[in-house]
């Protein structure tokens, strides 16, 4: 491994090496914490365990107890003094152990976190990651496989994101941690042992963008997160029926990329959206209502949304039927008139 | 309060010893060291230690069958069989028992059978047991929350005017969240009838202790809500029994909650995915290996004549039976309908969740069909 | 007042009175009290003070401390302990204060209330009714004009219900109550000021039914709670500019009544829908998306949404431009083209 | 905890006498019953005394202000000034205030200018003044959530290695909340230089203490959480500031957090929008109009010979003038501009914000050209 050039961030670039999710969100938090002195990290389990998907494995190690530090159990308090830190100057990134854990701060993430800034006319903002693992497809019990994108994307003053990949997820993470703006980091559970071969530091595309990771000219079909792999292989198996399904990677949920993902739904005339969470009230209404909205005279036909049932997550014996597949997705796109 | 539970001296300077009733060598403690509580009779210890054999038995065989990788996950309570057999010895038959998802064990004790307990942990619902008949209330994830389900519950009894008792059992790391700190205010302020009782086995997952409060005990928390506290040691079910079951009285004549801390250890990992070397050494969890529960009523009870090698044998043979029925319960597969997903979300049906329904039959009569043809197919 | 019939309920029929939505509130948790003994109720201060809108004026005074009881002052404390309270047999009403002081709450709401039924197999229902004060237009500081119903919207498992009259407050909190769903029940701050004769009880549609208030011919305006009575005021503003309004007061969020509301839409062709809540990610998208999916070709144009702007809710000398207004909407449906 | 004040034996019961340095005559407490507390020198109490006699004309100002409909809401401090004085006075200039919604006069005495106070309560902005400059966070609706932050702050500090301390202010009743206790818990966990300050008023809102708690005192709650706690007569200005001052020390050189609760009395109602006659006596009021912090100290440096008439006259002058700023910069009216709404909420650009930005823009020109228009008609 020898540093070939030095970035502006001061992070040496490595050769490449196999990595999964877990690893270069890990190597985006040490890089950060190398760059960027302010850079602290804390919540339940992130310390000398390394966290419980391993994603900040070794840092307590590297940085010591006063930039890496297990905290008391208690997610309010995580998110509140992580906000009386960034007041401070510090650039905090904390962990929600599983999605359904950051639920009791809610109250300091809706109130505070995505306020602060506007409350104080920009005069405190709040540099703050909120990570959280999100999503199913683990065999997780009851609690461990919520996706509560909906919650975040429908609250002003937050900037939500989800990676899909393992490029993603270290370029994504280093631009939340640099950013002025808190940013909730949902990282799909499911992907985190997903492996990519990166020569680190590595940036993509800038945070708020979609990308269009395939094109087609048929359909465009909309995913984040853990569905960006279902919406893959769907316009994979789709080329046997003769479909030709372009496929967006949102990246961003908040703000939405209305140029990228419009571009394409102007081009194909027909759009679906693919997410775990239930239906009603989840983030695809937002992305069918906007794109209906703005493209409307494009449409073909209505902007269907492939989603989890309007359930609470199942067992993991029953994720099974839950969670949107390739087949799914294309007897939801059959049912289109294609005339 | 220190972790560092080798080093007497800190310990003795920052807390007071905890509560026991036998010592470690299995030594009734002398009464003026007790506390006031009475060492229960032989006979009650004797059914303490007969639930705590057979729990234990439970607890390894399903250990077992998870690293087979037969259920989703399962949190042991192997090392914690004072406190959950001790809570639950504590009930009366109307009595409400709050859990969490470490306490399968007490579940057990109280009557479910292990195809209902595993139910959950095998992933076939959330949960699988019938609450009313067994007055016991889901398992809980959520840590601390359910804490406050007791309390709700007890102050209907009370408003109802029946002589039922919450009891809910916390860990150590689940007292830093807030819903604990509002579940033991309400308690203390509406004096429900509840006794919390906090399994202090000094490590929340990973987190040890110190990094997770600063008191000297848990029990010292009680104060703050202007109720009983009391410190015992978690792993003499003498003393836990005794002390519960005091609080359960005060409960239940109108006294109102008890905070009671058991220290104990939990020697499995948190759970099967759980990698204890990262956090603790093996000499740590030696000492507490030394220091078992079971091993120490054990002595006692053979020191008193009471566990003869009869007895034992027929308590062994209990605890292997029901291994063998948890065994086997495994085998049969539960028959569960994927549409059953959309029973039970509300009482008022909704048009909109029976479209779903509709929409997942037809897809799984397709599959059933698709599948039909396939098997026809590869029959020709 | 003479008694003039006994209702199933048991509640007899008053004469005809003059209600605020306040007043009306009150005498539908009081005669669910008289009819019910397990109905109780608690609180942040709807004991002796009887609420800081007085919606439970006079119910200490006449149930005494058993059924009526100020809390301590926490709110996932309130709703964790109805949980348990539910579990034995009660019904219990619970107020948060103001919508933003739910959020503490949101754990207990989203983990447990909305989720014990499913995960027991329906056998521990919990018939809780969870009051919230909600959205703006009272000239209230930060915190105190929230409009939080996209939370429990994209949450399944949960009721949210908002009336807009005196006559629906009274009936649908009746059904509320009565359900064995828990139910989040809106109550628009704007609005409890506004009056109606009303011989109580009072029964108006079933709680999950929208209504159509005023038919039209060229548009259906969509609007719930306290932007109900700015959309009859548009549609009697539109008949100057010759534009025939049909109004629709939702009344129920979720479930989404799409029986009425889609035949309406079928008919005009045209439809919008009006709320307070900012727009990205608001409970319009939902009502924007499925009406769209459900009714694709009988549109003439893009269902639109006038919301919010995306931002949090504004100090009290801003919130005029904050809110729709009948101008806005008016200027809203000019955008389509009407051809 | 019992509201019931007037029955001395029922409070002397259950909680300890709260720590005095000047009794309710205004005679300074024996050495020996001051817990070990000295009494500030005769020059502090009497800047203390001014800042309180300004304060309260503040209030009192404000108040009329609100009677009369021009700020959208004020919570008075009447009756709390020598809390609120004695926390402002103990802070280091490079030390953070976390008030609430309570705390004007917290800020007026750290410096901050009525009109930026204001700016909040009559409705311009959500908060207005300059953060940085006086080292105070905005004021906290949310109840206790502002008490985490100031751990959060404290402990950045710490790890900057900067020898600020954060002081918070917390009402009786935010202490039930969640939040309150996570805060406590970790500034005891993290040993972070903050100092909490209960203003026990013994209301919140309507609900008296008695529904709220039910421990002897506020300060009791300490224990619980491993850091001092001090149960302080919180209408006694130089007990107040000996405690807090105290407690500022202990953080500043490592020693972690300390609770203080100081036992008083909210005047006034909660809120212009409250009517406390539904919850509360006139004799209540009055019992506690008598208890007056500002008197208590007069009398005492009265009896000092400190409190000449000089002086007293130079002090109503000076709150007489800052009266007057009060209500003179209610009539200047802010500009506010409709489109600063999208400025601040987020520090990156966002389309959809500019879009909705302009989509206002254009709705105000309109506006204005539509008055134009109007405004010309009816000229003609
Ligand atoms: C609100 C919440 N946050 C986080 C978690 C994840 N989690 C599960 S168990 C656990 C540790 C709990 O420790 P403790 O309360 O001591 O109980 P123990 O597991 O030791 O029995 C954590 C952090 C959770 N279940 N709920
Ligand atoms: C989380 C939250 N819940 C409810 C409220 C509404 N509320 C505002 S002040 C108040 C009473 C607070 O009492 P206390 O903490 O004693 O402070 P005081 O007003 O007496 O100074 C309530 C319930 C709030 N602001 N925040
Ligand atoms: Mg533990
Ligand atoms: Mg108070």
């Amino acid at each position: 491994m020898s540093p070939q050039q030095t970035l502006e961030t001061g992070t040496a670039v490595r050769a490449p090496e196999s990595l999964t999710m877990a690893a270069a969100l890990n190597a985006a938090i040490r890089d950060a914490m190398v760059d960027d002195p302010t850079v602290v990290l804390f919540g339940e389990d992130v310390g000398p365990l390394g966290g419980v998907f391993r994603v900040t494995d070794g840092l307590y190690a590297e940085f010591g107890e006063t930039r890496v530090s297990d905290s008391p159990l208690a997610e309010a308090g995580i998110v509140g003094t992580a906000i009386g830190m960034a007041m401070y100057g510090l650039r905090p990134v904390v962990e929600m152990q599983f999605d359904a854990f950051s639920y009791p701060a809610f109250q300091q993430i809706v109130s505070h976190v995505a306020k602060m800034r506007n409350r104080t006319r920009g005069k405190i903002p709040l540099p703050i990651v909120i990570r959280i693992p999100y999503a199913g497809d683990i065999g997780g019990v009851e609690h461990h496989s919520d996706s509560s994108e909906a919650y975040w994307t429908a609250t002003p003053g937050l900037t939500v994101v989800s990676p899909s990949n393992p490029a993603d997820a270290y370029s994504m993470l280093r631009e939340a941690i640099a950013s002025d703006d808190p940013v909730i980091f949902m990282e799909p559970k499911s992907r985190y042992w997903s492996k990519a071969s990166l020569a680190l530091p590595v940036q993509t595309e800038p945070l708020n963008r979609a990308v269009v990771l395939r094109e087609g000219t048929d359909v465009t079909l909309i995913a984040y997160g853990p569905t960006v792999k279902t919406a893959l292989a769907t316009a994979e198996q789709a080329v046997a029926e003769g479909l030709s399904v372009e496929v967006i990677d949102l990246r961003s949920l908040s703000p939405f990329d209305d140029e990228t993902v419009g571009a394409s739904v102007r081009k194909t005339g027909r759009a679906a959206i693919v997410h775990e969470a239930a239906q009603f009230g989840g983030y695809g209404a937002e992305v069918a209502a906007r794109l209906t909205e703005r493209n409307f005279f494009y449409l073909a036909a209505p902007i269907l949304r492939i989603t989890g049932f309007d359930i609470p997550y199942p067992s993991p014996k029953l994720e099974e039927y839950f969670l949107p597949t390739p087949d799914r997705i294309l007897a939801a796109l059959s049912t289109w008139e294609w005339s | 309060m220190s972790l560092n539970v080798e080093n007497p001296s800190l310990t003795a300077v920052l807390a007071p010893p905890p509560l026991r009733l036998i010592d470690d060598q299995g030594r009734a403690v002398p009464q003026h060291e007790s506390g006031g509580f009475r060492l229960p009779t032989v006979e009650t210890l004797l059914d303490l230690y007969r639930q705590m054999v057979v729990a234990r038995r439970f607890d390894v065989q399903v250990t077992a069958l998870t690293r087979q990788g037969r259920l989703a996950t399962y949190p042991s309570a192997l090392g914690q069989e004072a406190c959950e057999i001790a809570a639950v010895a504590s009930l009366a038959p109307q009595d409400w028992l709050f859990p969490t998802y470490r306490d399968s064990i007490a579940l057990l004790t109280r009557g479910v059978e292990p195809k209902d307990i595993l139910a959950s942990f095998r992933g076939d619902w959330h949960s699988g047991y019938d609450y009313q008949q067994h007055r016991i209330a889901p398992q809980a994830t959520p840590l601390a929350t359910q804490a406050l389900h007791a309390v709700g519950l007890a102050t209907a009894a009370k408003l109802k005017r029946d002589d039922t008792v919450a009891l809910t059992l916390l860990g150590d790391g689940a007292t830093s969240e807030g819903d604990a700190h509002e579940a033991f205010n309400f308690a203390a302020v509406w004096q429900a009838p509840v006794v919390f009782v906090v399994q202090n086995n000094q490590f929340a997952i990973s987190v040890p202790l110190d990094k997770q409060m600063a008191c000297r005990t848990i029990a010292d928390k009680a104060i703050g809500y202007g109720m009983p506290g009391y410190y015992v040691d978690g792993n003499d079910v003498a003393a836990m029994y005794a002390v519960i079951s005091a609080a359960m009285d005060l409960a239940r004549s109108g006294g109102g909650p008890t905070l009671i801390e058991g220290l104990t250890y939990r020697i499995e990992a948190h759970t099967n995915s759980d990698d204890p070397t990262r956090y603790r050494t093996t000499a740590d969890v030696d000492l507490w290996r030394g220091r078992d529960p079971i091993e120490r009523l054990e002595k006692y009870l053979v020191s008193q004549g009471a566990l003869t090698e009869e007895v034992r044998a027929s308590i062994l043979a209990d605890a292997e039976t029901l291994a063998t029925t948890t065994r086997e319960c495994m085998t049969e597969q539960a028959v569960i309908d994927p549409l059953e997903l959309f029973e039970h979300v509300y009482s008022t049906p909704r048009s909109a969740l029976a479209e779903q329904r509709a929409f997942l039959a037809t897809e799984l009569d397709g599959d059933a069909a698709a599948s039909a043809i396939a098997n026809e197919e590869s029959a020709r």
